[in-house]
């Protein structure tokens, strides 16, 4: 039994835990139903507990506690937002719909865009382990969201990064740029994607909670569109990849939705280490995979883990799954059940496989040196059974994991501070007489200064089909060598105009990033959004959320391109001090020819310039 | 002149991409009595001067602060020599 | 012509690389890192990348590959082969070429349009250059710096081993500012730049003249399809 | 389970570049009595069995060939711990 006042006993690493203890099975569990278990240290509140006491007519087990906990975290189950996302969906005409293959609630919405091809792309944060540390977190980053890309079927072809840093003279910002730029560097190049533009931008509220968004771009052919469900029953479960260990156990509940002083050191988790190789090889082995047709669904694991990957396939497909946790392949044979459950462990898949195509499909990974286990099967009894030393250690119904969660309509409070803010214009500042010296000190700004030490560290060239990237607007990228087909992305935010007026600083930001891809040349088609904002239980900045997609899903009506996907980041602040809401929003445009692309900067002397616009 | 031998190595339970690629390798080369590689790192330090408590202290703290990053490496060794 | 283009596991040139010798004027030829076959090709590539991830040394694991048998029989035997970057740091690690490589003094990786200019124009992969051109090849790389001891530099400055020099800046810390050298023959030749990467115009380095028109790399391989034609 | 420990550092005459940058991080914190600082690596190698005459001759093979590049490194020590 637990000790109430160590309620992280089951999740430690520590030495004396013997590895043939026993696990909290179905049976004990409902056995011992006044048994006290650490729902809070894991992030659930009471009701929630409750809830899932009431979903499965007895208490959880470890293991399922260890599933809901992180599968109801804010990051994965997005219970603030999701009344509010739904607006994507509902505020839409025909034509956004038009080109529009995979919408939003997948790993990463998918667009046609002729001649056969299709784009997939999304944008998602890593602030919090960014913060802790800088450079796996950063890296860590890069390799999720691309994971996400690979798991739609499509060949990642590009990366960009927004960044947020605080104020550039505060001593821990240098450790935290240069790590988070030297961790974006070292993953996307060495996985061999361009990096093809983005936005570095310093600001002291971003201080203590800097932020990391990577957005990727992959293309396909739209036969080789994959989602990630679990049909057919008898279907094989694969997980392949790299081994499982005690990366960021817990990361999912504590690292993303709490603030960073809760918790405190000794319950910190360990961070997850990236290892760019084996995503590469993983790569080009899922689209080695794909290509011979040996894999029916897919999913990636990032956040959750196994427990995101199996409750989701499930959900998604016939509902019901057997797993044998005890066929994981371990890094650290010491982990318990309820570690492997939640481990973060990078550069990990689960597909779902017929039984009749195993061989071959085993075959392909192992030519790629890909470690794979076969941890079960789809089957129709519409639970999702996982079994432990022969023991059930979880048995409950998929959806109430993965889609059922809870959702909230929080409290909204107009923040009364922000009439001051915006009765105090521009008329109140000094003037200074002297033009020389407003332009020096805006030239000698670190938001305007030169970015070309961070992007001479990224590889632009690889592929070699980067058509734009810095220091233009937007990066372009040719899909297609033949027609020069292509694709344009540009990505942009602006704190300060969301702090001042969410609604209209959303549109701007939207605007932005519209204008940005067309003045490439490019017609943009769709958007992805990274809302970056502080604590949802604060009612203020509920409002700011509300504003923030209500404007973006009115303005992206009015430009009639869709929301394909996109992520929520809450609870970014230090200490009560949120950050100004930051939603940071990447435009995606096609283009018929790259070769007609239109680059920023003086083209030729003799051109005439002109101001368009109002 | 003295010099102090410090010693770091990837915590136990963190990934060390590295010492994995090596012990596959290895495993490729028909070497397969090697269960396990990991990779550490190795810093001389050069004193000018003797080596006392003070100066172990301070690099104990280098160690830690610097040499090595706490929240994924170990520092598993301080050792003078000369 | 047959070019082969080795993939190695976390090679990230290679389609590049196979672009590079179709738009020359050969056929690219895919080989594989674990087979021992060289499939008949006329002359090799080993692309850029990250093979292993560039774990304990850049290029290292990958020169025990399997297929680096065969590269080093007809490496010997006077077959053009060139190395990219990571492949001209894993013909170092199978002493193909001399010298070694390290992080960049600058301990960072830079990716910059680096002029070279060319000292050697009688290898197999420079014959089509004249001695002194400069030329613009996009780089990127994080282990660039290239390092022998004393007798070894004075050797191979002596033989005209050293076929590139960087230009204007020295951008990882390089010895005698040398960019690529050849083996004594001069049929195997490696350089830290990126000639596949300045092959085809709107996606090379920028020039003078025009933002990403840099095609000064395909002479590299045109070189090895003239050496070829003349033996 | 036995584990060998290999040891490889750059050659003396080859400029360390990262050593220097962590010497010169030293210095700037004023902990200036560090007269080079000089980073090699450090191999874990767990072996499955024991430890014999011949196992020690294929790590001296292997340290030689593969974990270190004799062009640039050296391999300063080969030790057996547990
Ligand atoms: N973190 C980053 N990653 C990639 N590209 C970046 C990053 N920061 C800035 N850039 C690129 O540098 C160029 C200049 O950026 P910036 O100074 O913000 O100009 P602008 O205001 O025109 O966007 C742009 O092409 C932008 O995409």
């Amino acid at each position: 039994m637990h000790p109430v006042d160590d309620p992280w006993s089951f999740v430690t690493t520590s030495q004396s835990r013997s590895s043939t203890s026993l696990p909290d099975t179905v049976t004990n569990a409902a056995a011992t139903p006044e048994k006290i278990q650490p729902y809070a240290a894991l992030g659930l509140k009471q009701d929630e507990y409750l809830k899932i006491r009431e979903i499965l007519g007895r208490r959880p087990t470890s293991g399922e506690l260890a599933m809901y906990s992180v599968m109801w975290s804010e990051h994965c189950s997005y219970k603030s937002s999701k009344n509010y996302l739904r607006q994507f969906g509902q505020k839409v005409s025909p034509k956004m719909k038009k080109n529009l293959m995979v919408g939003m609630g997948e790993n990463a919405g998918v667009v046609d865009v002729g001649e056969g091809w299709a784009v997939t792309f999304k944008i998602e944060s890593h602030n919090h382990p960014s913060f802790i540390e800088p450079f796996q977190g950063a890296a860590t980053g890069v390799g999720g969201i691309v994971r996400d890309i690979i798991s739609m079927g499509a060949r990642p072809v590009a990366v960009m990064d927004a960044l947020r840093f605080g104020h550039i003279d505060d001593p821990d910002t240098a450790r935290i740029v240069h790590g988070v730029v030297s961790g974006i560097s070292f993953y996307a190049n060495c996985l061999g994607l361009p990096n093809i533009g983005g936005e570095t931008y310093f600001d002291s509220v971003y201080q203590a909670n800097p932020l990391v968004n990577a957005l990727a771009v992959g293309v396909l052919r739209h036969e080789d569109l994959h989602l990630a469900n679990a049909r057919g029953v008898g279907n094989k479960v694969v997980l392949f990849g790299a081994r499982t260990g005690g990366d960021g156990i817990g990361g999912a509940s504590i690292l993303a939705s709490d603030s960073f002083s809760a918790g405190g050191p000794t319950k910190r988790p360990a961070v997850q280490v990236g290892d760019p190789f084996a995503e590469k090889v993983l790569i080009e082995c899922c689209l080695e995979l794909f290509k011979l047709g040996l894999v029916e669904g897919i999913q990636d694991l990032g956040a959750a883990g196994i427990s995101c990957a199996t409750s989701e396939l499930a959900s998604n497909g016939d509902g019901g799954m057997f797993i044998d946790l005890e066929q994981v392949l371990l890094r650290d044979p010491t982990l318990t059940a309820e570690e492997i459950l939640m481990s973060e462990s990078q550069e990990r898949m689960m597909a779902i496989v017929t039984p009749e195509k195993l061989d071959d499909f085993l075959a392909v990974v192992a030519k790629w040196d890909v470690e794979t286990s076969v941890l079960g099967e789809v089957t129709d009894t519409g639970r999702l059974i996982i079994n432990w030393r022969g023991e059930e250690i979880v048995n409950v119904e998929p959806r109430t994991v993965a889609v059922d969660g809870p959702v909230y309509d929080r409290p909204v409070a107009y923040p009364t501070w922000i009439d001051a803010l915006q009765a105090d214009t521009t008329a109140s500042l000094p003037r200074s007489a002297d033009l020389r010296t407003d332009m020096l000190a805006l030239l000698g700004s670190a938001n305007l200064s030169d970015k070309s030490w961070i992007t001479n560290q990224y590889d632009k060239y690889v592929l070699g089909n980067t058509a734009l990237s810095f220091p233009d607007d937007g990066g372009m990228v040719r899909i297609d060598e033949e027609s020069g087909l292509g694709f344009a992305v540009a990505t942009d935010a602006n704190g300060r105009y969301s702090q001042l007026d969410p609604y209209r600083g959303a549109q701007l930001a939207l605007a932005e990033a519209f204008r940005n891809v067309a003045a490439t040349g490019a017609t943009p088609v769709a958007v992805s959004d990274c809302l970056n904002f502080g604590s949802p239980e604060n009612p203020e900045v509920m409002w700011q959320f509300s504003k923030t997609v209500e404007a973006l899903s009115d303005g992206c009506l009015e430009l009639e391109i869709p929301v394909t996907g996109g992520n929520v980041s809450f609870y970014n602040q230090t200490g009560d001090q949120p950050i100004h809401p930051t939603p940071v929003i990447a435009v995606l445009g096609t283009i018929a020819n790259v070769g007609r692309r239109i680059p920023s900067g003086w083209q030729d002397e003799g051109n005439n310039i002109y101001l368009l616009g109002i | 002149m003295p010099t102090i031998l410090v010693e770091v190595m990837p915590k136990a339970e963190i990934l060390d991409p590295q010492g994995k690629a090596v012990a596959g390798a290895l495993s490729r080369l028909g070497k397969d009595r090697y269960t396990a590689v990991r990779i550490g790192k190795r810093f001389e330090l050069t004193v000018d001067g003797p080596v006392d408590d003070a100066m172990l202290a301070e690099v104990r703290g280098i160690a830690e602060d610097i040499l090595a990053n706490t929240v994924i490496e170990d520092v598993v060794s301080i050792t003078v020599t000369e | 012509m047959r070019i082969g283009v080795i993939t190695f596991p976390g090679s990230l040139d290679d389609r590049d690389a196979q672009r590079a010798v179709r738009l020359a004027g050969a056929e690219p030829v895919a080989l594989w890192h674990g087979d021992h076959d060289l499939a008949g090709v006329d002359a090799i590539v080993l692309p850029g990348g990250f093979s292993y991830g560039d774990y304990l040394r850049a290029g290292a694991i990958a020169s025990h590959a399997p297929i680096m048998a065969e590269v080093i029989d007809a490496a010997n035997a006077g077959m053009p082969v060139l190395g990219i970057c990571n492949g001209f740091q894993m013909l170092a690690e199978a002493r193909l070429l001399p010298g070694a490589h390290t992080r960049n003094a600058h301990q960072q990786f830079i990716r910059r349009d680096q002029k070279l200019s060319v000292e050697n124009a009688d290898t197999a992969w420079t014959n089509q250059f004249e001695t002194g051109a400069e030329i613009i090849i996009p780089l990127k790389n994080a282990d660039g710096r290239f390092v022998a001891d004393d007798e070894t530099i004075r050797r191979i400055e002596g033989n005209g081993q050293v076929v590139f020099r960087y230009v204007d800046v020295n951008p990882n810390g390089s010895m005698n500012d040398i960019a690529g050298v050849s083996n004594e023959r001069g049929n195997v030749v490696g350089l830290m730049p990126h000639p596949e990467h300045a092959t085809e115009p709107g996606f090379g380095p920028d020039m003078t003249d025009a933002m990403r028109s840099g095609t000064d790399g395909l002479a590299f391989f045109t070189s090895a399809i003239a050496a070829l034609t003349r033996a």
